[in-house]
């Protein structure tokens, strides 16, 4: 069972790292970064790693989205703000 | 079969037909939609941890399942707070 | 079953890459990079995995031989906060671009000069 | 390099990787095999001492100089990005007067879980960095989770009360003081698990409320239109 689990969970882990590169958005990308944040903590507890899943968690459901999205606020703010100099907008 | 062997069968049936269908509903639509399956995510994986916990006979696990409760919850609501103005 | 968990870091591996190398937006390209970096904890993992053994963590059960490697899971959770932190500073790099030439996209940063 | 050539270029040198990683892969031994060198080399040592967490032992006593080089690129990067980002700042202080802070626009239900939430992540990171020593977790998870705590009041509230609670000068001196710490207990004790899970969870956190503190200011600081 525990073979079958690491499969499927591997899978899920695969999938979602493709679905977070295909995502071309930034915004909704950070969405589908942190469900695969979430694939990667249940296949590291499948492996038996409990510290990992607990590390990956923290740093990858709060962390990681909260900068990005931050970013992105930031980078959308000063280009809607400051309209480009060279009049590229 | 003892109660504890039917855990690791659960987490399978539960990670192939409730958290892989929430991830679904992240790639898809707009933002809204994608929260609402991460929101709904959340608490799916966390029970698989508390299965695979039990599955395994490790109680210590149980600290990964909790702080996968909390934060997962934390983080949704950071998208959250900035949906409509950002995403 | 035997070698297909390595392939799948390799998998996750090349779409990370392909990601950054066909980004439009440099904010997408930093998370591809963290996706790409993301394989190196899988590859490690599954090569300290062991069949039928635990988590080299004694607090619930006696000490026992027959656990996975700690070694591997030690260097993942270094590499893990260090992933994150580099992934903070290119944000913060991107957010500096944004300012400086009023766009995100790879393609128009083609010149240096400010 | 145009788009059309920059991708055949990657399809040229991913396929390449592809071969020789599967060819790589291949010659490894099997998954969940019982062949593990460094593990059977380091865990009779730890069963001897009686370690209940062999993972944080590692890091904090067989690793312990790859912590420290840890802990400083993590120092070094918080330290890069709070001053890639401060100049900018500088800019927009010279460009106009008052500044003020995005707007709060909270609907309640956020604003009542936040509150809600903050005090037990609060608790829970400092459980994770107090029993790292014990159970799974440790200083790098529950420092992680203490510096994104703080930032639930802003989830909860408005900016201005994340400021309050966050006076950013203890937070630069608590990090380069665990810097400090951890610095010495590397070189000089190395092996004291419970002391450096302390630095580390420290100076985790520190590094994480500094770097976000600076992403924050750049995404709400915004100029008052007089």
């Amino acid at each position: 069972m525990a073979d079958a689990l690491i499969v499927a969970a591997l899978v899920l882990t695969a999938f979602m790292a493709t679905a977070v590169v295909l995502t071309r958005d930034p915004a909704r990308q950070a969405i589908v970064l942190s469900g695969y944040g979430l694939a990667l903590a249940i296949l590291f507890l499948l492996l038996q790693a409990p510290d990992v899943a607990m590390s990956q968690t923290a740093v990858g459901t709060v962390v990681v989205p909260l900068i990005v999205i931050l970013a992105i606020h930031a980078i959308r703010r000063h280009h809607t703000r400051e309209p480009d100099r060279r009049g590229r907008e | 079969m003892s109660p504890l062997g039917v855990a690791l069968p659960a987490a399978f049936a539960l990670l192939v037909a409730g958290v892989f269908p929430c991830f679904l509903a992240t790639l898809r639509g707009e933002p809204v939609d994608r929260l609402s399956g991460l929101i709904l995510a959340g608490p799916a994986a966390t029970l698989v941890l508390l299965l695979l916990a039990a599955g395994f006979g490790r109680p210590a696990y149980l600290d990964a399942a909790f702080l996968v409760a909390l934060l997962s919850f934390a983080g949704s609501l950071v998208f959250a707070r900035f949906l409509g103005k950002t995403i | 079953m035997s070698h297909l968990p390595y392939l799948v870091a390799g998998w996750i591996l090349l779409a990370g890459i392909y990601g950054l190398v066909t980004s439009r937006n440099l904010v997408h390209a930093v998370v591809c990079l963290s996706v790409a970096q993301s394989a190196t904890y899988v590859l490690l993992l599954t090569i300290g995995y062991r069949k039928k053994a635990t988590a080299p963590v004694f607090s619930d059960i006696k000490p026992t031989r027959n656990v996975v490697d700690p070694v591997v899971q030690a260097m993942t959770l270094t590499d893990i906060v260090v992933g994150a932190t580099v992934t903070a500073l290119l944000l913060a790099l991107t957010v500096q671009v944004a300012k400086r030439r009023g766009t995100v996209d790879p393609d128009e940063l083609r010149s240096l000069e400010p | 390099m145009s788009r059309r050539v920059r991708l055949l270029v990657f399809l040229l040198s991913g396929a390449g990787v592809a071969v020789l990683f599967t060819l790589a892969a291949v010659r490894l031994p099997d998954f969940g095999g019982t062949w593990h060198p460094y593990g059977e080399r380091t865990l009779p040592n730890a069963i001897r001492r009686h370690t209940p967490n062999v993972i944080s032992s590692i890091n904090f006593d067989q690793r312990a100089f790859d912590t420290l080089g840890e802990e400083l690129i993590l120092m070094a990067a918080a330290l890069a990005a709070v001053v890639i980002l401060r100049t900018v700042r500088a800019e927009q202080e010279d460009a106009a007067g008052a500044h003020a802070y995005g707007p709060a626009e909270v609907s309640d239900a956020l604003r009542i879980t936040g509150y809600l939430l903050l005090p037990v992540i609060m608790v829970t990171g400092v459980y994770v960095v107090a029993h790292g020593y014990i159970s799974p977790g440790g200083g790098f998870q529950g420092g992680v989770v203490l510096g994104s705590a703080i930032h639930l009041i802003y989830l909860a509230g408005d900016y201005p009360a994340l400021a309050r609670i966050r006076p950013i000068p203890m937070f630069e001196s608590g990090e380069a003081v665990a810097a400090g710490v951890f610095v010495l207990l590397a070189l000089a004790f190395a092996g004291q698990v419970k002391a450096m899970n302390a630095a580390v969870g420290l100076e985790v956190g520190c590094a994480l409320v500094l770097v976000l503190a600076k992403f924050f200011e750049q995404a709400l600081l915004v100029r008052k239109d007089a």
